[in-house]
C-alpha cells in the first residue's frame, strides 16, 4: 500500500514568522528558527521532517506564500 | 549647552520612547526640549528615526542635517546616518547586527551591547534603556534622577513598576559602554 | 489650572480644544493628524466638559456636521489633512457663504493626489485664495510650535466668532507630529444653552422661542441680495486685515536680506538666519502668523531696507506671490523649497538665499516657475 | 341657509396653520411639497413644541422650505442634511430636529450621510419626499426615476441595465438596527393625507421618547417633472409609483413589518 | 526518504503564483490581506486572464496591492474605487474589472460609491477585506468594528448608542437587484482559504458571463490593530468576528439564501 | 460634415464632445450645466459613436468615474458648474498628480455656498491657483463664444494628451446659456482600444499584454520619488507657459488704456471699449484665452505702453492679483466687477475705467481690497 | 334630525387652480373660476354652495392651503 | 444695421421661443445673432426675460442694458424694462394685463392685443407670434419668409403641421399694431 512523503521549503527571508501556518498542520511539522532572519524574524523550518504529508496546508494559509510544498509517493 | 541627537533603528527596538524619555529628562532640568519623530504606516519591522534636542535656549529648527551624537541600532540607520554626526561628534551604536562598521575618524565612536545586556537582564525590551544608559556616560547632559523622574512622566502609572529595572538597564548601560575605533579597521 | 507638559502638536491642539470650552469635535482619521481624535476619543472630553466627540463616515459628513452645529451657534472644530481637506471645500464654501463661526484644521502633507503622508505646505494657494467655489476667503492663522498648536486654537474661535466665520488653522506635519514643552492654558467653561440663546438669538437656530424665527442659509436667488452678502463679507475680510493681521519679525533691524517663512519652514529658517549671521550675513527673518490677512504693509516697508528676499515655503512656489504682490516687486523676490514631503535643512536654505538673492539680482518674474523648482 | 352666515369665525372648522408664513408658495400647482410642508408645520403646531424645533432644509425645491416654515430652519449642502441634523440633535438633545429631503437629495449624492445617520440612530425625523425625479433642476432622472420613466436624462425612459433599478433607500433603512420608525405614506388624497400626518405626528413624538431615528417617506408628485397636469400626475402614481413603492409601515416600533 | 530527495522541481505541488511580484508585501506577519492577494491572483492566473485583467487598489493598507499584484492596477481615491471599476468596465466591457477594499474605504467614505454601483448591477468584482478597524492609520474605528471592540478611536469600546451598530453593508448590497453573487468567507485556516477562493473564481466567472457584480466580503485580521499575535487573532475572530459577520453565501445567481 | 447651427453654449459644448471622438461623459445634474448631460443623453452618442454618456450618483462619483476611465487612456469629460466643482476637488488633484489626461468643464455660478444659479467668474482663484491639495497646476480654457464652447474641447483633449494633466474649461452662466450661431467641427472617429493599447501602452492600465504590466497612482511614500514626481509636473506647467499660453488683443496697438477680461466679461468689455472709442478714449481689451498659463509677457510689454489697465471680472476681485503679478506694478491695476449674480453692463465698465484709472493715479496696493469691492 | 350645512373659502390670491381639490370633493362642490387672479390662475370656487358638508376634505389635499372651511348643524 | 431688443413676460408665455424665432431669423439671412435668456428654476408663472441682438458686424455685448426694442408682455417687467429702452426707440406691449401703462414720451409705443386676438385664433399659446408679426411691422428687420424659416428650424418636426398657424397668427398681428401716445394719459 502505497504512503506519500512530503516537505516543505520555506523562503526564510520572506517568512515573517508569524505561525498562522503551525495550527493547520495536522502533524505538527512547522516550528520557528531560534535565530532570526535579514528582517529580524524568526523564521518556519521543518522541525518533524518524516511527519510532512504534503498536505499544503501550511502554504495556502501562508500570507507571504514563504512557503513551497513537495510530495512523492512511496510504498511503504 | 545644547545637545542635538538622532537616534535611528527598527520600529520595534524603542527608538521613539528612548528619545522621549531623553526629551522628558531634559524637561524636568527646565531646558528646551523638541523630539521629531519620522512617522507613516509603521509596519512591523520598519525603521524609525527621532531627532531630539535639549537646549537652554529657545530651540530654532527641530529639524536637523547635521547632529551632534548620533544613535545608531540598525544597518540602514548606519549608512543613512553616519555621516550626520559633527566633525568631533559622536557616535554611539549597538554592534548586534551590523555588519559594516563606521569608518569615520573625525569623530567619536562608542559600542553598547543592548540588545546581548537586554537578553541577560531578562526583558528584551530594555535594550533601549541600556542604550540610553550607555550615552548619558558619554555625555552626562541630564541627572540620572531627572532620567528616572521622565521615565516616570513617560510611562503611564500601569508601568511604573518597571522603573526599577529601567533604571538598573541604564547603570548597565554606563557599565558597559565601549569606546570603538575606527582605525583599527582600516588598518587591517 | 495652566500646566507645562511635553506633548505632540496635534495632541496640545486637541486637549486646547477641550480648554478653549468647544461644544464639539468632527473628524475622520487621515495622517499625520490622526492623532487629534484619537486624543480626543482617549480623554472623553464628554466627561470632562460635556464636549461632544464624533466620528464621522467621511470628511465631508465632519465638515457638514460641522456647519450644522455652528448654525446654532455652537462652538465646534474639524480637523483632516490634505486630501480631507479637499473633500471639505464645498462645506467650507457653505461656512462662508451662511456667515458661520467654525475653526477647520489642516494638518499638511504632501500633494497633490494621495502624495505622501510626509510633511509639507504645498496648500498655501488652497487655504488663502479660497479652494471652495465663489468670493470667500479664510482667515488663516499658521502655528509653527507645539505651544502656538494649543494657544491658536482659541485665538481662532475668538475671530470665528468676532467675524461669525471660519478659520483655518494652517499647520503641517512637521508641527503636528514633534514633541515640544507647552504651557496649557486654564479651561474655560462651556457656554451655557441659554447664553448662546441670550448671546446669539440674533441668527443661531437655537428653536424659535420669544423671537422672530432664525434662518441660516448661503441662497440667495435675488442676485441683489446676494450681492449685498459678497459685499458684507468683503467689509469683513477688510476688517481682518485692518485689526488682525498678525506677524513676527526676527532679526530684521538691521537685515540687508530676508526670509520670508511660516509654520515649519520659519523654524528652520530661524537656524538658517543663525548660521548666516555666523558668516556675518546680515539676513532677517519675517514669519507671517495669519496667512490672510498677510503681513502687506510690514513686508511693503521691509522693501524699503532689504535688498533681496527669499519665500521658503514646503512647496514649488506659493506664498512668494503674496510676497512680490506686498512689496510690489521693489526687490527681487525668489522662491525656495523642498516638496513632495522632504524637509530642507537649515544649511540649504541658506545656500539658496546666496545663491538666488546675494549673488544674483532680480530676474523677470513672469519666469517664475524656473526659480521656483528647485 | 346664507353662506356668508356660515363663513363666521365660530363655525370655522380648518384653516391654514399659523406655522406656516404668509409667504406664497414657490412650488408648481398641485405639488405635493406644499401638503408635505403644512402637515409637518401642523403637527409641531399641534404638539406645542415650535420653540423646540429645528428644521434642515435640502437643495431641491424644497429648498426654499425655510421660507414657508415659519421656524428656526438651516438649509444643508446638496445630500448633507443628514449630518447637519446629527450634529444639532448631538448638541440639543432636547430639540425636535428634521429634515426635509428629495430623492436625488438622499438617495443619489447624500446617500453615506442618510445610510450612516440611519445607522447610528440618531434621534431625529427624516421627511423623504419621494418624487421619482430632480424637480428642482428640471426633471432629471433620480435614484427612484421608476424603469421606462422618461426624464430629461432618461429621455427614452429609465433603462435597468444601464442605469440601474429604481433604489429602495426606504427599505434598506430599514435593515438598520438604528432606524425605529419608518413608514411610506402619500399626501394626494384626503385619506392619505390623514394617515400621512398620523405617521409624521409619531415620528416627532419618537424624538420626544428618545427612540432614534424615524423615516418618513412621502411618495409625491412632480407633475411638471412629470409633464402631466396635477391630478393627471396623481393618478399616474397610484398606478405607477405606489406598485414598485407600496404605502405603508416597514418598521415599527424597531420591528420590521 | 531524504527530505533533498523530495525537494525537486518535478515533486513541486505547491509555490507562490507568479502573479505576485517578488517585492516582500508590506503587510504586517499573519495579516489576511497577504492571502487574499494570493488567492486573488491564482484565480486570475488559473483562468487565464491576466492580459484582460484590471485591478483598483483603495486607500489602506492594501494601497500597494498594486506592487504586489503582478498586473494593470490604478490606485482610487479614499472610498472611490467602484466609481473607477464602473467607468473602467464600462469602457473595456470584456475585460475583468475589480476592486479590492478594506472595510473604511468601502463602507464608510465609499458608502455611496458601494452603493451605487452594486445597483447599477457593473459587471465588475468587489473583493472586500473586512477586518473590523482601519490598519492603515493605525486602528481607528471602522463601520465594521464589533460592538464593545476597543479601537484608537472608540478606546472604551465602540459604544452602540453614540456610534452606532457595526455596519453589514454586505448584507444591505444583496438587497439590491444588482448584485448578483454577494458571499461572506475568511482566510485563516486551509479549509477557508480553499472555500474563499472558490468564491473568488465564481465571481470572475459571473464577469465572463456578464452576470453583474459579484461581491465577495473576506472577513480577515488585523492583529497589529486587534494588538493580537496573528494566530490570537484568528481565534478572536472565530469568536467574535464570525458571530456578527456569519460566513457563507448570502445571494447567489441573483437570489438572496 | 461641419454644419452651422444655433446653440445653447453648453449645448455646443456636449455637441463638441461627440463631435471630437470623447469615449465618455460621466456628469450629475446643476443648474446652469444641466444642458450638458441633457443634450448628450437625448443625442444617444452610444449609438452615434459608441461614446458612452453616464448620470453618477455625485460629482465625486463622476470625476472618479472619469479617474478611472482616463487611467485606461481612454478621452473622457466631466461638467458641473461652481459646488459640484468644489467636490471635485479630491478628484482633480488626484487626476494631476496621477498624470492622466481629462477635462473638467465649470459652467459658474455665484458664490460662496449655495448662493445663487446666476453667472459669476468668482471660480478664478479655486481654478487658477489650485482648489485642491498639493503642488498642481490646471490647464484653464476660458472661452467667451458659443463658437469656442465648441472649439475648446477638441483643444482640451488634445492638451490634456499632450502633457497627460487635466485640463479645466472655465465657462460661465452667461456663455453657457446664451445662444449664437455656431460652426460645429466635423465628426472624428474614436480612438479604437487597440490604437489606445499601441498608443498609450507605456502608462494606461489596459490590461498588461505582451508588456510590462501598467501602474497608475498619486502615491510615492519615498519622498525621494514624491519631489521627483513634483518636479515632473512644474516642468510640464513650464512647457505649457511656454508653448501653449493663449490671449488675444482687441483695439490694443493704440491704447492708453487697457482692460483684461476673460469669458463673459471680455464680451461685455468689448462693448465698452467700443463705448469708450465713441468718446475719444484710446482702451484696448486683452482677453486671456488660457488663465493658466497666464498671458504674463503680453501685459508685461503692454504695461511700457498704457497708462492704467482695469481687470474686469464677474467677481470681487481675483484676476486682478495676476495683472499686477505681470506687470509688476509699473502701471496701476485696478479691479471692477459686480457679484452675486449680476452681470455688469458695458456702460458700467466704461464708467469704473474712468473713475479707478482715468481719472485717478495709483493707490497703495496692499489695500487693493477697498478698491476691489465696488 | 340634524343635518351638518357646510361652506369654503377660497383664497383667491393664493389658489393656484390646480385642481386637486375637486376629485377628493364627494359633492363636487368645487370648480374653477373663469377669470383668473393676479399670478394668472384659474381660482377655485364653489360651484355648488349648497351640496357642501364642510367635510374638509379639499381643505387639507390643498397644497396651498388656499380653502378655509366652516361648519354649522342645521335641523332639517 | 444692429437690432438690440428685450423679450420679457410670464413664464408661459412663450417670451423665450419668440426670442430664438427671431434669432432663427436673422440667422437664416446670414446675420450674426445672440440669444441670452434670463434663466432659473422657472416655477410655472414666474418671469422670464430673453436679450436677442440681430447685427451684420460680431456681436459684442450679448447682456446689454439699453435697448433699441423693448417687447413686454406683463407689469413686472414694464415695471422693469420701460426705462430700458433707448431714446427714440420703440416699446411694443400687450395691454391685457397691464393696469399702468408706459408714460415714457421720447420713445414710440405700441400695443398689441396678443392675448385678445390669440383667442379669436382659437390657440392661447400663439399670442406670441402674433406678437412677433406686430414687432415685424414695426420693425421689418426679417423677411417673412425667413421667419417662416425660423420657425421650421425651432419647432420639433412634429410640430411643422402648425406653421400655417403661424403664419396666420403673424399677419394677424401685423394687421393689429396700434400706437400709443403716453402723452394722452399724461394730459388727463
Ligand atoms: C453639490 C450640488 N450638486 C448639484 C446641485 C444641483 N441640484 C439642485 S437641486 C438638485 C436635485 C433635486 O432633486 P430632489 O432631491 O429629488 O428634490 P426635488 O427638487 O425633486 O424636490 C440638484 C441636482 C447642487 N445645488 N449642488
Ligand atoms: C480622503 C481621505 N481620507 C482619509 C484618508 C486616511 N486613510 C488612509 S487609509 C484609511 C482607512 C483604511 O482602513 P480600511 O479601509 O479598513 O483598510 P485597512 O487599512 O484596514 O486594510 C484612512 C482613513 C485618506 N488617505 N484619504
Ligand atoms: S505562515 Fe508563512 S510567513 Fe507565517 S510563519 Fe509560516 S511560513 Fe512564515
Ligand atoms: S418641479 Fe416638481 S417638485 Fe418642484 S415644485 Fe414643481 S412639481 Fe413640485
Ligand atoms: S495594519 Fe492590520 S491590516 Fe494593515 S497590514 Fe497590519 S495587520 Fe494587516
Ligand atoms: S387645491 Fe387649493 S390651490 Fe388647488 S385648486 Fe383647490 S384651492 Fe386652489
Amino acid at each position: 500500500m502505497a504512503k506519500v512523503q512530503g516537505a516543505i521549503q520555506v523562503n526564510t527571508e520572506t517568512c515573517k514568522g508569524c505561525q498562522v501556518c503551525m495550527p493547520v498542520c495536522l502533524e505538527s511539522v512547522i516550528e520557528m528558527a531560534k535565530d532570526v532572519n535579514r528582517k529580524g524574524y524568526h523564521y518556519a523550518y521543518m522541525a518533524k521532517p518524516e511527519a510532512c504529508t504534503g498536505c499544503t496546508n501550511c502554504a495556502i494559509v501562508c500570507p507571504d506564500r514563504a512557503i513551497s510544498v513537495y510530495r512523492v509517493k512511496v510504498s511503504a | 549647552m545644547t545637545e542635538e541627537i538622532i537616534i535611528a533603528g527598527f520600529g520595534g527596538q524603542g527608538v521613539l520612547s528612548m528619545g522621549k524619555i531623553l526629551a522628558y529628562s531634559g524637561m524636568m532640568q527646565d531646558e528646551e526640549v523638541s523630539w521629531m519623530p519620522s512617522y507613516g504606516p509603521e509596519m512591523r519591522g520598519g525603521t524609525a528615526n527621532v531627532m531630539v534636542i535639549l537646549s537652554d535656549e529657545r530651540i530654532s529648527s527641530p529639524y536637523l542635517k547635521v547632529f551632534d551624537t548620533a544613535i545608531i541600532l540598525n544597518q540602514q540607520s548606519m549608512d543613512k546616518f553616519q555621516d550626520s554626526v559633527k566633525p568631533g561628534g559622536v557616535l554611539l551604536y549597538d554592534p548586534n547586527g551590523i555588519t559594516i562598521h563606521p569608518t569615520r575618524t573625525d569623530i567619536e565612536i562608542f559600542q553598547i551591547e543592548g540588545k546581548k545586556l537586554a537578553v541577560e537582564l531578562g526583558n528584551a525590551k530594555i535594550s533601549n534603556m541600556i542604550i540610553l544608559g550607555a550615552f548619558l556616560k558619554v555625555k552626562p547632559i541630564v541627572k540620572l534622577d531627572n532620567v528616572i523622574a521622565g521615565i516616570k512622566k513617560s510611562l503611564p502609572e500601569r508601568y511604573h513598576h518597571l522603573i526599577p529595572l529601567n533604571k538598573e538597564a541604564i547603570t548597565k548601560g554606563m557599565d558597559n559602554l565601549k569606546p570603538y575605533s575606527a582605525k583599527e579597521l582600516s588598518l587591517k | 489650572m495652566a500646566e507645562l507638559k511635553l506633548m505632540k502638536g496635534n495632541e496640545a491642539l486637541a486637549e486646547a480644544v477641550i480648554r478653549a470650552g468647544a461644544d464639539a469635535y468632527f473628524g475622520y482619521p487621515i495622517t499625520p493628524q490622526t492623532e487629534v481624535i484619537e486624543y480626543l476619543m482617549a480623554e472623553q472630553p464628554e466627561k470632562r466638559t460635556g464636549m461632544i466627540v464624533l466620528q464621522a463616515e467621511s470628511e465631508i459628513s465632519a465638515i457638514n456636521m460641522v456647519y450644522g452645529a455652528a448654525s446654532t451657534g455652537k462652538k465646534v472644530i474639524t480637523s483632516s489633512s490634505s486630501p480631507g481637506i479637499s473633500l471639505k471645500q464645498e462645506g467650507i464654501s457653505y461656512l462662508a457663504g451662511a456667515e458661520l463661526p467654525a475653526v477647520i484644521v489642516n494638518v499638511v502633507r504632501g500633494g497633490p493626489g494621495l502624495g505622501t503622508i510626509q510633511p509639507s505646505q504645498a496648500d498655501y494657494f488652497q487655504s488663502v485664495k479660497g479652494g471652495g467655489h465663489g468670493d470667500y476667503k479664510l482667515y488663516v492663522l499658521a502655528p509653527a510650535s507645539v505651544q502656538e498648536m494649543s494657544d491658536f486654537v482659541e485665538d481662532a474661535f475668538d475671530i470665528a466668532f468676532k467675524y461669525r466665520a471660519p478659520v483655518l488653522i494652517l499647520s503641517d506635519g512637521v508641527i503636528g507630529q514633534m514633541m515640544e514643552k507647552v504651557n496649557l492654558k486654564d479651561q474655560k467653561p462651556r457656554i451655557t444653552d441659554n447664553e448662546i440663546i441670550e448671546k446669539y438669538g440674533d441668527w443661531a437656530t437655537t428653536g424659535k422661542k420669544g423671537r422672530e424665527r432664525n434662518i441660516i442659509t448661503s441662497l440667495d436667488l435675488q442676485s441683489e441680495k446676494m450681492e449685498k452678502r459678497v459685499h458684507r463679507l468683503m467689509k469683513k475680510y477688510e476688517q481682518m486685515e485692518a485689526e488682525d493681521m498678525r506677524y513676527e519679525k526676527i532679526g530684521c533691524d538691521d537685515a540687508e536680506y530676508l526670509i520670508v517663512a511660516y509654520g515649519c519652514s520659519a523654524r528652520i529658517s530661524q537656524k538658517a538666519v543663525q548660521l548666516a549671521r555666523k558668516k556675518g550675513l546680515k539676513v532677517g527673518l519675517l514669519r507671517p502668523i495669519t496667512l490672510f490677512p498677510f503681513p502687506k504693509q510690514p513686508l511693503f516697508e521691509l522693501a524699503n531696507q532689504v535688498k533681496g528676499i527669499l519665500s521658503v515655503e514646503l512647496n514649488a512656489g506659493q506664498m512668494v506671490e503674496d510676497v512680490r504682490l506686498s512689496v510690489e516687486h521693489k526687490v527681487p523676490v525668489e522662491h525656495f523649497g523642498r516638496t513632495g514631503g522632504i524637509i530642507h535643512t537649515p544649511e540649504e536654505i541658506l545656500e539658496a538665499l546666496e545663491q538666488k538673492i546675494i549673488n544674483h539680482g532680480s530676474i523677470r518674474h513672469y519666469k517664475t516657475r524656473e526659480s521656483s523648482i528647485l | 341657509m346664507e353662506v356668508l352666515d356660515i363663513i363666521k369665525p365660530e363655525n370655522q372648522v380648518f384653516c391654514k396653520t399659523k406655522l406656516m408664513t404668509d409667504c406664497a408658495l414657490s412650488y408648481c400647482p398641485g405639488c405635493g411639497h406644499g401638503t408635505a410642508h403644512n402637515l409637518t408645520m401642523e403637527v409641531i403646531d399641534e404638539m406645542g413644541i415650535v420653540e423646540d424645533t429645528i428644521g434642515v432644509a435640502p437643495v431641491g425645491c424644497s429648498v426654499l422650505a425655510y421660507d414657508f416654515m415659519n421656524i428656526d430652519m438651516t438649509q444643508a449642502a446638496h445630500g448633507r442634511a443628514p449630518a447637519l441634523a446629527t450634529a444639532i440633535s448631538r448638541l440639543w438633545p432636547d430639540k425636535y430636529v428634521f429634515t426635509y429631503q428629495g430623492d436625488g437629495d438622499l438617495a443619489a449624492i447624500g446617500t453615506a450621510e442618510t445610510i450612516h445617520a440611519c445607522n447610528r440612530g440618531e434621534n431625529i425625523v427624516i421627511i423623504f419626499i419621494n418624487n421619482g425625479i430632480y424637480g428642482m433642476t428640471g426633471g432629471q432622472m433620480a435614484p427612484t426615476t421608476l424603469a421606462g420613466m422618461k426624464s430629461s436624462t432618461s429621455p427614452y425612459g429609465r433603462d435597468i441595465k444601464t442605469m440601474g433599478s429604481p433604489l429602495k433607500i426606504t427599505e434598506l433603512v430599514a435593515q438598520l438596527p438604528g432606524t425605529y420608525f419608518v413608514t411610506r405614506q402619500s399626501v394626494h388624497t384626503h385619506k392619505n393625507v390623514r394617515k400621512a400626518k398620523k405617521a409624521i405626528r409619531m415620528a416627532f413624538e419618537n424624538i420626544k421618547l428618545k427612540r432614534g431615528l424615524s423615516f418618513v417617506e412621502i411618495v409625491s408628485n412632480c407633475n411638471s417633472g412629470w409633464k402631466m397636469t396635477p391630478n393627471e400626475a396623481n393618478i399616474w402614481m397610484e398606478e405607477n409609483m405606489f406598485a414598485y413603492f407600496p404605502l405603508g409601515d416597514i418598521k415599527v416600533d424597531g420591528i420590521l413589518k
